[in-house]
């Protein structure tokens, strides 16, 4: 042949099948045939690669689907009945209930007449229930004051979502400070409130066992 | 040959130390310029001359302060230990003297560089690795099959912590309200002992001329008690009263001055 | 056999491997095993699919990678050249901070007061701040010593992010722990603080608590 070989092979087909493969997995959207030829290396036939690649995943748990005029990677549809949990929606806690989760786990066991005083504002039922629905705080003893208010404590599974080994390890005001989070100056004396009501309550978790209501 | 080799050595000499010096700011603390000087040696930081470092840090130290250039203080505390640690090495021990030897001191800031040269190289390697998002990458294209109505509502420790901050600091701007309730105040006091001090033609105690309900509840009576004594200094400076204590915690006592 | 079948048998193996292949897939996260469990019907072995699975991607354009406790599907990382599309920018990080990582990495658990004494400065509020909002460390459990002060650690995302199994995986983590460069030895002369640290931990990764194995 009078031509001159090119520079460089194109890659083997085996080695241009990984290639599609990776592409249409990281893509965020579909990807035409001519997409995948101006991203392959010099030399590379996209369409067979996808060809060989679409036989590849027949049967599998993924399958290379058509959409439109380009390619992308998809479960299978049969499998569609495990994807419920991708599509559960996802929500941030109100700034008022994150407020109030906070204080309960600052200063647990915590009256709702206590979160009241710390916020500034009255806590509204809805914030309450919401938390104790998530399971992140639930009633803990009743304090042996006039009118034997309850308190609020937080749980396990509120360990578990942010990921804490026991509410003694929640950063106190201090750390909270040394990682850049507050910015004020603190008044003297306030810094190791958290620390000191930690202290406070050294056995807050041993009363996991007790009894919603003990009485 | 030997003069030129010595005017070469002279020369990169001061690059390295007008390097030095130029770079000053980017050292990141003491340990960090330790480090650097230590590659002028070239051996391996298991034989590192510590000796010679304290020289080169102390060489440094003084060149700083010719050019005038201000070293933050951890540099003249290093500057400081490394002088103290020369003597260590260079005077034979004294029996008498407690403490670690210069040895194990010396030992000790190998070790330190050692490590810090062991962490640098560990990020670096680190860092070298294949990275997400740079290297190798994560499905472009989450799936959204079903829609199942089902709200799970998430908070991660940043915005639990960020909050609690929130409400900390917000505090900390609070207005201060004070307890009125049980505090009395120097001008009340002095009021009343003006009223009543008439009568106290002999010593008699202070604590007497406490008002009724105040001597009870322990933080009512350190308001009072504090507002009396604070009204009868007032009061002795007028020249109307004399005061006297017989000795350290015993009652105070007061009486009018006639004059 | 006197016991009564389970009303519904597990699927065969290839159609657990199909839904665990499924749900990898769909998913950005890592999975965890017992999530793999809960989500596929009652009976399967997530695990012994998984094993399939990877084996299934060896050497495709796309790996089923181990990270910490959970499991992903990544794109293999000598394709990285194919993606300059989906290539992230991430913002650079300081020399304090990539040391200050590091310090975390093979130190850790690691208190705030470790990584000043190794790097010989003070710590910048913004370091840790940063590496906080990277989720690249988190907050570990409180040290027991005097001050109970917080730790640090490294967390499953850091993991992700430098493609690594586990944190036995880090580089050059027996040479350093052979070199003696990762004990916490005091200086010679100073109160024995240190020694209790030492005792406290004497090997951060023989800790049972490590996510070692992710069965």
């Amino acid at each position: 042949m009078a031509e001159t070989p090119p520079l460089f092979d194109a890659p083997p087909p085996a080695e241009q099948e990984r290639m599609v493969e990776a592409i249409l997995f990281a893509s965020v959207q579909p990807v035409t045939v001519a997409d995948l030829n101006a991203r392959l290396p010099h030399g590379c036939d996209a369409k067979a690669a996808l060809d060989a690649l679409r036989r590849r995943y027949e049967g599998r748990g993924v399958h290379v689907v058509r959409v439109g005029e380009a390619w992308a990677m998809r479960t299978a549809p049969d499998l569609g009945f495990l994807m419920s949990r991708e599509t559960t929606e996802t929500r941030k806690l109100s700034r008022a209930a994150i407020e109030t989760l906070a204080i309960v786990a600052y200063h647990q066991p915590c009256t709702r007449a206590e979160i009241e005083e710390i916020r500034g504002v009255a806590v509204s039922r809805g914030t309450l229930d919401q938390l104790l629905e998530l399971e992140w705080i639930r009633f803990g003893r009743r304090r042996e004051t006039p009118g034997r208010p309850v308190t609020f404590v937080v749980t396990q599974e509120f360990l578990d979502q942010f990921g804490l080994e026991s509410a003694r390890d929640l950063p106190g005001l201090k750390d909270l400070r040394a990682a850049g989070l507050l910015e004020s100056r603190p008044e003297p004396g306030a810094a190791s409130e958290g620390d000191e009501k930690a202290a406070d309550h050294p056995d807050m978790f041993d009363t996991t066992s007790d009894p919603e209501d003990p009485e | 040959m030997a003069e030129v080799s010595t005017l070469s050595d002279h020369v990169a000499d001061r690059v390295a130390a007008e390097a030095l010096i130029v770079d000053v700011d980017g050292f990141e603390g003491p340990l960090d310029l330790l480090l650097t000087l230590s590659r002028t040696q070239k051996v391996d930081l298991m034989q590192i001359s510590v000796l010679d470092l304290a020289r080169q840090y102390l060489a440094f130290v003084e060149q700083a302060k010719s050019l005038r250039i201000e070293l933050a203080a951890d540099y003249l505390v290093m500057a400081a230990w490394l002088a103290f640690l020369k003597s260590r090495l260079l005077l034979p021990p004294d029996p008498e003297e407690e403490g670690p030897s210069g040895e194990e001191l010396a030992a000790h800031l190998a070790f330190q560089l050692q490590r810090l040269e062991a962490m640098r190289e560990a990020a670096a390697q680190l860092m070298a690795r294949d990275q997400k998002g740079r290297d190798f990458f994560v499905r472009g294209l989450p799936e959204t099959v079903e829609r199942v109505r089902h709200v799970r509502y998430t908070a991660s420790l940043m915005d639990l912590m960020q909050a609690y901050a929130r409400l900390r600091t917000k505090d900390e701007f609070r207005p201060f309200v004070m307890d009125r309730d049980s505090v009395m105040t120097m001008e009340e006091a002095l009021d009343r002992m003006r009223g009543l001090i008439g009568f106290a033609g002999e010593w008699t105690d202070l604590a007497s001329y406490m008002p009724d309900g105040w001597g009870g509840d322990p933080v009512r009576r350190r308001s009072a008690t504090a507002s009396h004594f604070a009204a009868s200094l007032e009061l002795a400076k007028a020249g109307r009263i004399e005061i006297r204590q017989g000795e350290t915690f015993a009652p105070i006592q007061i009486r009018r001055r006639d004059g």
